[in-house]
């Protein structure tokens, strides 16, 4: 009986776990106990899903047993079990070694409400990921929105304050935008369901309404994802937040964006629509090839290293756009991948951060000169995600940048592997100001003495560098869920 | 033709002031309440969408059988929902960057973080 | 014909109201004139609910009624306290 | 009228009128439902819009001060980014389907079915009930945790003050001047109100109403009760942990419902197997989860509202 | 029929007395004044209005709401406006006299 | 022991060894032996390994499999065997000389320093037996990391500059031109699998292979090629034993070496020899023999003049590849060889005077060879191999070379190495000269000696291999011949 409402299970146990969490709080650490079984049961519960997507194809499930256009569907194929396996591990391990961050970074009134919130939040992105149902996806978007603002507005920095406003209010403008972008749809189709309405709209190619709302969801999906001209909201929101949050929205936020952006290009839109009738390419391409170039820049300069790797996720996140518009399976694959891998690396280095700033508070580059003799794993586990940032072989980071040049070189378009070269030297200088401070600038001689941080969160945080290389150097899982997905999307399109 | 596309014209004009309050003004609470109007615009859109001439209110009556389509209403019964939750968050957003700034002025705020990042 | 009478009666009603409420040019006046606003609401819908032969609407204007009361005594129990603040501020 | 006070809104720089225009904005939007038969919408719009959003911006002018200052940079760019927005919506008008017109494709696809065969499926002749609460009964679940997110986000940025543990200091009170004549009427007008959102709680079937609406009049009673007497007489009357724990059950009360159903065979929150016959099995259901909607609404609407008054309140 | 005409009576009566209130409103020099001619008029045209509703709809639930709906107004009509003539006369706002036009001199 | 056990046992010891040196941190005596165990099992190993390669045994080794046809995939060849004996072998003598050279001048953070000497043996045996280009590169990517502690190992601002330079330029060109060149070969060949003959034959042609074949030889920095060869002088901030790693050892080695793999196994001589313009890449590497002599001719500088004699030295090798003649392929292996331990011999005693004397400076060397006859005696047999006259090593080589750039009938070629060898003359015999012959100037004060042991002893070895390698020089010959030209 479970098995067939796994899809169901998946979003509805950190929902109703999150009311719960809520009554728990008086006693903090039980919430946490709870909203760290709550997110290995998603995991659990996600990789059951890979295993039987992986044996039966495409599961649906209908709500309140109504057939899908009418009633609200779930849908799991090898596109978003990828993305369910990486939202769910993420949270698993990020919200397992959050205990000690948390206790000393919030206020105890408020820790128990951080991880509902934080529940919220994850059951917000999966059920975003796992829905086949476009209004239900804006519901559980505003979940996962809301319930992000109040984390990010939990920073110690009073600019955290700023940050979430401002996101607030880009990001409601983004979901706003993608409600038009639905509306329109809708009333073109008079269906919401995603399936039926790329059926629906196969003969509509023309309809300027169409490219109406095709503008708007784009738009909509790239201020919740980053795109670079509308990333502006993503620096400031990652440096304040508190450092296991900066680490969880930084390792799935913006993924799940990418996945809504790839999932309404190829499967409500069609590749045939997106890639001949607009020519995305000649959007995404430049978007992301500057994205990826100015961003990185920007990240050479900053002093915080939060702000820095924020920075540096906006870059890759021009990646994935590059990877998108591509228009072949291979760029298609190589942005997938880039998705899970860089969920990983991001993941690791913010995660890495948090223990930084466990004991140093403030981390930005004059504070944590010398700090790699006192806290050698921590350091070495940065380093370990840095690598994969760059993309050094035998990690993570490595395997989606090739699929990206070779994606490219398949096409021809020599301009993009200079951009990803160039990026990737600019990531090796950016990661290398920080390993240099950790560990040839002699601690500073007033400054106190740090012990290594909390074994728990250590833990969490090798998990995720070991996973980096685990998938860097055995990546035939991943790679095989990404091409065939890739494949399963083009379905048989071709520039 | 021109008739029937009117309503949508005006609901964009609408949307469009409310977009520019959101975006052109300086202080944050008449961010919100642009927001609000934006959101309201939307789903006025929505509403319009459901219109049928002639039909009536979907709830089953006698005297008719031409209803409006229900669904768009349930669909804004929900975004108006999502609205004011959003609206009360960046509410109390609001009183707490009034009590750590100051200000509710978009300006003054940037003006007081640019000095903090000097200082850093 | 009455039915469109009275609701372009209450309409333009409205409208002066509105015209006030835009006007000002104390906060009060407009608290008055989106009062007065309130009240024709009500009974617009409830003109409008009777005719078109849908009384569900009339639920409504019970509503509206309500709401219209409220929202203006919290405009003026804020308003008052903001100003308790000035004096306080002036002092 | 809509335009000039939306555009009224954009000019006008005393932030209370901005507000209260906004209610007005709201009521009229409101009353345009009414026009396009959403009296569902229009309840819901009129009680967000004119009544819980406004007196919350209200509450939260207070804190922050009631004057804009006149925007520093050129609007320009703000105005192009608009203009351009909006060219793309109208030329995106352009050939949309006429408005009005029932062989849309909206009307023809899927809302068919709810209109023709939720009566008999679903057995309550409001449709848009049987759809919000049966067919999209997950969309208004998500609808439910969005609230009670909102709650969460607002305690965690706000917190609610308990009563004041020292009454030597109620500060706040000795400078409010009571107004007999106000809570006398609202005295006898909370009753009432209590009564008509119980109607519209359990009414919702057959007219427009619901758990969210009944909800929304509930807090408006409440709401009622601290404006006339005060925010510690509130407190005294629904202690905060209460109205938490309310809130989270009535989440839970409308997840358990769907728990329920798939723990007797189907899918979640399908309410077909909650009793023998099907439709009865609606019906329950429904019940069921419009009062989890109204109990989270009500409360969640509650706590936002103290905790921004308990804001405003605190003395600088 | 003749509750046709009755009704309609009504509602012009109500008509007009709207639009007078309205008028006051909007032309009347001072806050005080302005109070005077909405509150009055407003009182009435509700009644108005709602018992020639009343009258159309005949003996049934609705007329039972509609009632409620006179009384919501009788009710809170008068005591938002007590509320505000007194919240605005506790903040200063003063009455215009003749006084305030003569004493110039 | 399997020859595949050996090969992997040649990996993995020096990583073992390093975390022994990690372990034993605390004791520096046992330190150094872990260091001095391990050096000389890896040698042991390579070398009976190599005569196992001379019977005919290719041994490889898959570790995993990335990607279809992407592994981390190591196979032994002559080429390969050729490096990794080099550098198995100078270990240990360059071990015995760090333990002086490191002692005697009370270096801070030895722990460091050897754990990274024995990472950074590890990395150029993975480039030894690099069975693809991607294996390649990331040994090579890990040579370079692993280097860049050694290179800072002073830690103060000089020496972080210099090792800023020194990274920057190295990981630039190889993740800015290599990997891209790797990508490009991967997506025309489908594979990157070093095979004899090329992969690129019918697949590449026409200019676009002579850009590959630029991108690979510029992409390869460590083989300092102008005009990336910045990096070698910056990285002269090191301490002496790091220099003798980066210019004899390792670094340096590891890069002419990618060169004639790449060339050999994945361009194909026959097939590139085709490409047009190809021989602007000699051209260029005939440029950097000359102008770096000119620039070594003038520092006064010891080390620096030994650096830009390496940059010099080692476009000898590219030179050679490019000359795309089999003789000139084998001249080149054997100039690494060559190189090698004459270059080494050459850094040892310019360590050994600094040790002893804190001389730097050429300018500073009169008649230093009274007081240290060994190291001198040393120094000049190295000088003698770079210029390229018997009875040293080097002579082999040149004259490797000058046969290939003949039979290819590349004038230039011919003229450069002539020229070169003229100014490789004109920088090392003056030092010979005033080491030996000029009287020591009176009022220096100094009383010093030779260098301590350990120190002396390894110039002496490597000088002595340096005489050897030009008397018996068929066990090399034999190895370079078996290279699939």
């Amino acid at each position: 009986m479970t098995i067939g409402h796994l899809p169901a299970l998946q979003v509805v146990i950190p929902l109703l776990a999150a009311p719960v969490c809520f009554l728990l709080g008086r006693w903090p650490r039980l919430a946490w106990l709870l909203a760290s079984a709550v997110a290995w049961t998603t995991l659990v519960i996600a990789i059951g899903l890979w295993l039987q997507v992986r044996e039966g194809g495409t599961i649906s499930y209908a709500f309140g047993g109504w057939a899908p256009p009418w009633g609200i569907e779930y849908a799991v194929d090898r596109l978003n079990v990828l993305v369910l396996l990486i939202v769910s591990g993420i949270a698993a391990v990020i919200f397992s070694g959050s205990w000690e961050s948390v206790r000393q970074e919030i206020p105890e009134s408020r820790q128990a409400l951080l991880f509902t919130n934080l529940l919220l939040c994850l059951a917000g992105l999966l059920g975003i990921t796992i829905t086949g149902d476009a209004f239900n996806l804006f519901v559980l978007l505003e979940i996962s929105s809301l319930s992000t603002y109040a984390l990010i507005s939990l920073g110690r920095d009073r600019r955290a304050l700023t940050a979430s406003f401002q996101y607030l209010i880009m990001g409601t403008i983004g979901a706003t935008f993608i409600l038009i972008g639905v509306g329109i749809l809708y009333m073109l189709t008079g269906t919401l369901n995603m399936a039926d309405l790329a059926h629906r709209l196969g003969g509509l190619q023309g309809s300027r309404a169409m490219h109406t709302a095709y503008g708007f969801l784009v738009i909509g999906i790239g201020l919740k994802l980053a795109m670079f001209p509308l990333h502006l909201w993503l620096p400031n929101a990652y440096a304040y937040a508190p450092s296991v949050v900066s680490a969880f929205i930084a390792a799935t936020a913006t993924k799940v964006a990418v996945y809504v952006m790839v999932r309404y290009l190829y499967t409500v839109f069609g590749p045939e629509f997106a890639f001949s009738a607009m020519y995305v390419q000649w959007l995404f391409i430049p978007v992301g090839i500057i994205a990826v170039l100015f961003t990185s820049i920007v990240a050479l300069f900053q002093h915080d290293i939060k702000r820095m790797l924020a920075y540096s996720s906006v870059a890759q996140i021009g990646y994935m756009l590059v990877g998108i518009g591509l228009v072949n399976v291979t760029g298609l694959t190589g942005a997938l991948l880039h998705v899970f891998n860089h969920a990983l690396m991001k993941g690791a280095l913010f995660l890495a951060l948090a223990a930084i700033c466990f004991r140093i508070g403030n981390p930005r580059i004059e504070n944590i000169r010398g700090i790699a003799r006192q806290m050698p794993w921590t350091m070495a586990a940065f380093v370990g995600g840095g690598l994969s940032l760059i993309g050094v072989p035998l990690t993570a980071g490595f395997i989606s940048k090739w699929y990206l040049i070779l994606a490219a070189v398949e096409r021809g378009w020599w301009p993009v592997v200079a951009v990803v070269v160039i990026a990737s030297l600019i990531a090796v200088i950016y990661v290398w100001r920080v390993v240099e401070a950790a560990y040839l600038h002699p601690r500073p001689e007033d400054a106190e003495t740090v012990a290594e941080a909390p074994p728990a969160l250590l833990a969490v945080t090798w998990a995720l560098v070991l996973a980096n290389v685990w998938f860097g150097v055995n990546p035939g899982l991943v790679t095989s869920l990404a091409s065939g997905a890739a494949e399963a999307l083009f379905g048989g399109y071709l520039p | 033709m021109g008739f029937s596309l009117f309503n949508y014209w005006v609901v964009i004009l609408l949307m469009m002031a409310g977009f520019y309050t959101v975006i052109a003004s300086g202080n944050l609470v008449k961010k919100i309440v642009g927001l609000n109007i934006f959101q309201t615009s939307v789903f006025i859109m929505y509403i319009s969408i459901g219109k049928v001439f002639g039909g009536s209110v979907p709830i089953l009556a006698a005297n008719t059988d031409l209803y409006s389509n229900p669904l768009p209403h349930v669909l804004i019964l929900t975004a108006i929902v999502v609205g004011v939750a959003t609206t009360s968050l960046a509410l109390s957003l609001a009183i707490r960057i009034r009590e750590a700034y100051g200000t509710v002025e978009e300006n003054d705020i940037l003006e007081i973080s640019r000095r903090e990042d000097d200082e850093e | 014909m009455v039915l469109a009478i009275t609701i372009g009666a209450l309409l333009a009603i409205m409208l002066l109201a509105l015209a006030r409420a835009l006007a000002g040019p104390k906060v009060y006046d407009r608290i008055l004139a989106m009062n007065m606003f309130g009240t024709k609401t009500v009974l617009l819908i409830a003109v409008y609910g009777i005719f078109t032969d849908s009384p569900s609407l009339v639920d409504l204007s019970i509503f509206y009624a309500l709401i219209n009361f409220i929202g203006v005594i919290a405009v003026l129990k804020f308003i008052e306290r903001v100003e308790e603040y000035d004096e306080v501020v002036e002092r | 009228m809509l335009c000039m006070t939306a555009l009224v809104v954009v000019y006008v720089r005393h932030l209370f009128s901005v507000v209260m225009l906004f209610g007005i904005y709201s009521l009229l939007s409101a009353l345009i439902f009414v026009v396009l038969d959403a009296a569902d919408v229009a309840f819901t719009e009129a009680a967000v819009g004119a009544g819980v959003s406004t007196v919350f911006m209200l509450a939260t002018l207070v804190s922050t001060g009631r004057q804009e200052k006149a925007p520093a940079h050129s609007p320009l760019l703000p105005l192009a980014v608009v203009t351009v927005t909006g060219a793309a919506l109208i030329w995106g008008t352009l050939d949309m389907p006429h408005f009005g017109d029932p062989g849309n494709p909206v009307h023809v696809h899927v809302a068919d079915r709810y209109i023709q065969e939720s009566p008999d499926e679903i057995g309550i002749p409001n449709m848009v009930t049987s759809v919000l609460a049966s067919y999209r009964g997950y969309d208004t679940m998500g609808e439910v945790i969005v609230i009670f997110t909102a709650l969460v986000g607002v305690l965690s940025l706000l917190g609610v003050r308990e009563r004041r543990e020292n009454p030597v200091h109620r500060t706040g009170e000795r400078h409010s001047r009571p107004y007999p004549v106000l809570q006398v009427m609202a005295l006898l007008l909370i009753p009432f109100i209590l009564v008509f959102a119980l109607y519209v709680q359990f009414h919702g079937d057959f007219g427009p109403g619901g758990g969210f609406q009944a909800g929304v009049i509930f807090a408006a009673a409440i709401i009622l009760y601290t404006l006339t007497f005060g925010l510690d007489d509130a407190t005294a009357l629904l202690p905060v942990k209460l109205i938490c724990m309310l809130a989270a059950a009535g989440v839970l009360l409308y997840g358990g419902t769907g728990v329920v159903s798939m723990l007797l065979g189907g899918n979640y929150l399908d309410y077909d197997v909650l009793a023998h016959d099907p439709v009865h099995g609606q019906h329950y259901g429904i019940l069921v989860i419009e009062l989890g909607v109204g109990i989270t609404v009500s409360t969640v609407m509650i706590a936002i509202f103290l905790a921004l008054v308990s804001r405003a309140e605190r003395p600088r | 029929m003749i509750v046709d005409i009755i009704s309609t009576a009504l509602f012009m009566i109500g008509c007009l007395l709207g639009l007078t209130g309205a008028w006051g409103l909007l032309s009347f020099p001072d806050f005080y004044t302005r109070v005077h001619a909405a509150s009055i008029t407003d009182t009435l045209c509700a009644a108005c209005f709602v018992s020639g509703l009343m009258l159309q709809t005949g003996w049934s639930l609705v007329t039972v709401k509609l009632l409620m709906v006179l009384l919501l107004l009788w009710l809170t009509s008068p005591a938002s406006s007590h509320a505000l003539v007194r919240a605005a006369h506790h903040a200063g706002l003063r009455a215009m006299t003749w006084s305030f036009l003569g004493d110039r001199s | 022991m399997t020859t595949e056990a050996l090969l992997v046992t040649a990996l993995l010891l020096p990583l073992a060894g390093g975390l022994c040196i990690i372990l034993t941190g605390r004791q520096p005596n046992l330190r150094e032996a872990c260091t001095l165990v391990t050096s000389g099992l890896l040698c042991l190993a390579v070398i009976t390994m190599l005569f196992r390669v001379l019977d005919g045994a290719r041994p490889e080794y898959i570790l995993v499999e990335m990607l279809p046809g992407l592994a981390i995939h190591f196979e032994v060849e002559p080429l390969g065997m050729l490096f990794a004996t080099i550098a198995a072998v100078l270990w240990p003598i360059n071990s015995v000389y760090s333990i002086g050279y490191m002692r005697g001048n009370k270096e801070k953070n030895q722990t460091r320093f050897y754990f990274f000497f024995a990472v950074a043996i590890f990395g150029a045996m993975g480039v030894a037996f690099a069975g693809n280009l991607v294996t390649l590169f990331l040994c090579y990517e890990v040579l370079t990391l692993s280097t860049f502690p050694l290179v800072a190992h002073k830690g103060n601002d000089a020496a972080r500059d210099g090792g800023r330079v020194y990274l920057g330029i190295l990981l630039a060109t190889s993740i800015g031109l290599l990997l891209p060149a790797i990508v490009w070969t991967w997506n025309v060949a489908g594979t990157v699998t070093f095979t004899a003959g090329g992969i690129l034959a019918d697949r590449l042609a026409g200019p676009a292979l002579t850009v590959l074949a630029l991108m690979y030889l510029l992409g390869i920095g460590k083989a300092a090629v102008m005009p990336v060869h910045r990096w070698l002088p910056a990285a002269m901030v090191a301490p002496t034993p790091v220099s003798a790693l980066l210019h004899a050892v390792a670094v340096v080695k590891a890069g002419v070496f990618s060169v004639v793999k790449v060339t050999v196994y994945i361009l194909g001589i026959d097939h590139v020899a085709g490409a047009p313009g190809i021989h602007w890449l000699l051209w260029l590497a005939g440029f950097t023999v000359i102008v770096a002599s000119l620039v070594a001719l003038r520092q006064d500088n010891l080390k620096k003049r030994l650096a830009y004699s390496t940059v010099s030295q080692l476009s000898y090798v590219v030179l050679g590849t490019m000359l795309l003649a089999p003789i000139s392929i084998v001249g080149a292996a054997l100039h690494i060889l060559a190189h090698a331990f004459g270059k080494i011999t050459l850094f040892f005693a310019a360590g050994s005077i600094y040790t002893s004397s804190k001389k730097t400076e050429v300018s500073q060397l009169d008649g230093i060879a009274r007081r240290m006859p060994w190291t001198m005696t040393a120094f000049a047999i190295g000088a003698l191999s770079m210029i390229g006259v018997p009875p040293a090593a080097g002579f082999v080589s040149k004259w490797y070379l000058l046969t290939g750039a003949i039979e290819a009938e590349q004038l230039v070629a011919v003229g450069v190495i002539v020229v070169s060898t003229l100014l490789n003359a004109a920088y090392f015999v003056p030092i010979i000269y005033v080491a030996f012959f000029r009287r020591e100037s009176s009022e220096s004060m100094l009383t010093y000696g030779e260098a301590p042991w350990p120190v002396v002893a390894a110039v002496c070895a490597t000088a002595a291999i340096t005489v050897s390698l030009f008397l018996f020089p068929g066990l090399a010959l034999e190895l370079v011949h078996r290279i699939p030209t």
